[in-house]
């Protein structure tokens, strides 16, 4: 894989417009192909108008538009049925709707929601809120210092009141994939339910909810390509039939009295109001460019070579501190670190000012940082698609160098 | 971009070291400040003099350089003023990190504090820069009211 | 006014882009001129980040954008602290928020929710809930056939038990303003709150939060020139301060440990996960077009010389019902009708064919139907905005004479 | 488009002239069906003949001009229908209007019925058309389940 050649860079805009700057960033929100922003604007230049309820054929155009992308993000993930694909705004509102709508029916006072320490805040507050709100119990799996869960912390922390296991299928601070089918199978012998989020997974590998064991899965369109304000929920069909809805209003109903109302079918049900449907049109090219026009096999394999590279860069400076799994086989673009005896907020505004943009801080992500014992509970990380290159990670060591020299180089 | 301007040789030496980093013994007052978001702890401990002006003043706590160096270069300043003269100076420290102030005369008055004038155009920074400035002017504040 | 003349529709590509559509279903949702899908892919293309947490140039321009976007809207309602303007996905979702995150702290069992049989299902089918799960009243006002609320009404409706009154501040069926000032006197006369759906009066007049009363204002972007995604909800300072957020997870926190969590300041507070920052800079140039390209004068002043046209025209084919206020000039862009004997969706359908778009059915308002007594529930709606011409509504006129030869030609 | 092709004088006379709309006295089955999202109702009812097949079938009820054209339509064809072979011609019908069946010859079973195929253009109001046949399909399916 020939890291120095970027075939990709040119399709995005934002980088081929600004050859000074390395984009780091993607775990946070990826960069969007042109594809993407011209589909984008092809909705509202030649079918925008408000889908489901018009009859003109503007309208027709815009729904099928809709049931198309519903279609093609069922068959991404391996769901039956494009009937159980709702879109949300991001992960963090399918999250939301999982536990404010599926929890209320299965939580009893005892019982035991089970997620990892390694969660996204969007995968973890949540929880939070339906266990106190149902008298439950909100239990912690801790991995050891490299991420791994072993079938020791899955055994003794998944039992038999264990009605939810939420976990992410690619942590976005240690950048490891979570064993989740392991712990689909554990909390399903009990007859608990799984809830996957997957909003590092979809930008980076195959996701298949069948292989997987979820019982429901959340992704974000942002992370992968696609436009902000696109989320994805999917669910088993008869759960999310048996759920009430989050929110309520026009488009999501069968029929409205004074003092009642019916729900309209799923997904309808869990879509009140206008959505966003040019965004979810433009999901639907930034899907087809990820999969189609580049592939996950191409994705996987520059993407190994990039962190590969950079993760033997990084370690061979000799003053940052790496986070994860010291392979860099087991990394999904995502490389956390911490710069010896320097702020993380530091790091980056320096290198900001070389136009390399990585983040530092919690990664919305306390309870690990504060789990690993990080100082200041905020560290760094560079996060890495495949329309990085070679000279994005050159660039950000030699930043690296000038942090170091900056902060140590009188020492 | 200005970023690394910011972390200059004069800026560090208040990073690397600090001359008003340490426990003030005998302080007539002590107030916290934190930024949760950033996780940066401070606590600003100040003896005043015979006259009212703020005697001695020294921090301890932890966070990034530039919550760091704020603290130190604003213990340097405030030694010698009284409570007024120094909530003026926060304020203005203030509006100059917000980008509110740019007049050069007026800043003069800030001494060492004009090397933080970038966070102008850092606006995620303005937090970490204003930490102990904040703290001192919460602290003072809070005297003035028990005073009254 | 001239409406022969039409200085507006080369500024909006679909609608320059097809000379053949007479687009009538603004209210449901509006065309967006040029500047608006520019300003959006312009984000995507410089300034791309998700915004709030990072640290470099990149994510500091987005949050900037999202900021200089909430002190426009906040200037735009009158409202005096832009750190009172919550970005959500609708204004289905901002009316959501409000029952769901104020009503728990206000409503107890007997209490009184007021709203008015207008109402769009959006602040509708909310009050249901929050009713029902605070075990308090809901209560409907009802007007005179051509729209107008009583004195008498009011009076008769909102008391001392009232603790919320909800109202649309234009009606999406008669097109008429309701007297919000008057709910808004009554309401706070016994403590209580007003809330206000502006969802369809932002789109054609100054909304001043103050001059109205409201504690609440919520509206659509996408029906004010805007994209998709964005709504807002407004909200004096204190309520919202006090109130819980609907969802948690990321960008939303001060601090998460493992059992708890602590918020961030009103906004933050209530945008939890990735906003679409965007479709939010993307807004802040629809209102800019709105408010300053074209100005709300001359939206008024258009929109009543179309309406008048419109109005009269209609009533002269002799077989078309209008329903709402008698006076053309208390329509607001809305023309709601039947044509005698033919139900709405046929006439929607074959409008269609020759480029005319209407809407046809409930327009989520099931309630109003059934109260208004039409026959089906149904009833078509044509919606102005100022980028119609006179050919439009010639067209519709002819489209309407189509549809009656064809259901009476042989009679 | 084609939206006025539909909307044809044959079509129409099913609108305005219906034959078997009328409330069927002595019926054998009666089955209600429902759009709730466009409100139109729908109540059809069978009379079968000495040999099984459907002697006679009406319906009531209201709805857009679609819905009681597929009515009329339908209980037309209907008429002399074994059980069995009126559920294909529900399965038929609504594979056309949904778009999956183009066979012309194939479709002719439907006689009147292809009055109706412009329908696949027009997805918002194949739930119209569909509302008689599938009326039908679930009173029938019902009876077989009884007898079974
Ligand atoms: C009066 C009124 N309120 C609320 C809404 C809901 O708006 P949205 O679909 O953008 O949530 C609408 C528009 O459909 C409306 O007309
Ligand atoms: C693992 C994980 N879960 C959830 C989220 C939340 O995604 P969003 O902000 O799109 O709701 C993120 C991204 O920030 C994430 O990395």
């Amino acid at each position: 894989m020939d890291i120095e050649k970027n075939p990709y860079r040119a399709d995005f805009p934002l980088l081929a417009g600004h050859p000074d700057i390395a984009f780091l960033d993607s775990a946070a929100t990826a960069q969007r192909p042109a594809a993407v922003l011209d589909a984008q604007r092809r909705f509202y230049e030649t079918m925008n108008a408000n889908p489901l309820r018009g009859l003109y054929s503007l309208s027709v155009e815009a729904t099928a538009a809709i049931a198309a992308v519903r279609a093609q993000v069922a068959e991404l993930i391996g769901a039956p049925d494009a009937r159980d694909v709702v879109f949300t705004r991001n992960t963090s509102e399918s999250l939301n709707l999982v536990a404010k709508s599926f929890s209320p029916a299965v939580l009893k006072p005892g019982d035991e929601v089970a997620i990892t320490v390694m969660e996204h805040h969007s995968n973890l507050i949540p929880w939070q809120q339906a266990c106190r709100a149902a008298g439950a119990r909100l239990v912690y799996l801790y991995p050891q210092q490299d991420g791994t869960l072993t079938d020791e912390e899955i055994a003794a922390k998944v039992g038999p009141r264990t009605k939810i296991v939420a976990c992410a299928h690619v942590s976005n601070v240690m950048g490891c994939e979570l064993p989740v089918r392991r712990l689909a199978d554990a909390v399903h012998a009990h007859g608990g339910h799984l809830v996957v989020d997957a909003a590092q997974s979809v930008p980076h590998m195959p996701v298949d909810v069948a292989a997987l064991g979820a019982d429901f899965l959340a992704f974000s369109g942002h992370k992968a390509l696609g436009p902000m304000g696109v989320g994805v929920l999917w669910g088993r069909h008869e759960l999310l039939d048996a759920m009430e809805p989050m929110l309520t209003g026009g488009e999501m109903i069968d029929s409205v009295r004074e003092q009642d109302a019916t729900w309209a079918p799923v997904p309808e049900k869990f879509e009140a109001g206008t959505q966003d449907a040019a965004g979810i049109y433009a999901t639907g090219a930034a899907l087809a460019y990820l999969t189609e026009t580049v592939g996950y096999a191409a994705v996987a394999e520059r993407e190994a070579a990039l962190v590969a590279y950079a993760w033997e860069r990084l370690a061979g400076l000799g003053f940052v501190d790496l986070i994860g799994p010291a392979d860099p086989a087991r990394h999904h673009g995502v490389i956390s670190f911490n710069v010896r005896g320097v702020h993380p907020h530091d790091v980056a505004s320096i290198l900001d000012a070389s136009g390399v943009c990585i983040r530092a801080g919690h990664h919305c992500a306390q309870p690990l940082l504060a789990w690993l014992g990080v100082e200041n509970l905020a560290c760094c990380r560079a996060s890495l698609a495949f329309y990085n290159d070679k000279s994005d990670v050159d660039r950000l060591v030699d930043g690296l160098t000038q942090v170091w020299g900056i902060f140590h180089g009188n020492d | 971009m200005a970023t690394t301007d910011l972390y200059n040789a004069e800026f560090m030496d208040h990073v690397s070291h600090p001359d008003y980093k340490y426990e003030l013994e005998d302080a007539d007052c002590t107030h916290e400040g934190v930024n949760p978001s950033c996780g940066d702890e401070l606590a600003f401990s100040v003896r005043f003099a015979e006259d009212g002006t703020i005697g001695e003043a020294a921090f301890t706590g932890h966070g990034c350089a530039i919550s760091q160096a704020s603290a130190d270069i604003m213990s340097d300043l405030m030694i010698g003023k009284t409570p007024e003269q120094a909530r003026e100076l926060c304020a203005l420290f203030m509006r100059m990190v917000r980008g509110e102030e740019t007049d050069e005369e007026r800043l003069e008055e800030l001494e060492d504090g004009v090397l933080l004038r970038d966070i102008a155009h850092m606006p995620a920074r303005v937090k970490c820069a204003e930490l102990a400035w904040r703290t001192l002017d919460e602290m003072l504040a809070g005297r003035e009211g028990q005073e009254a």
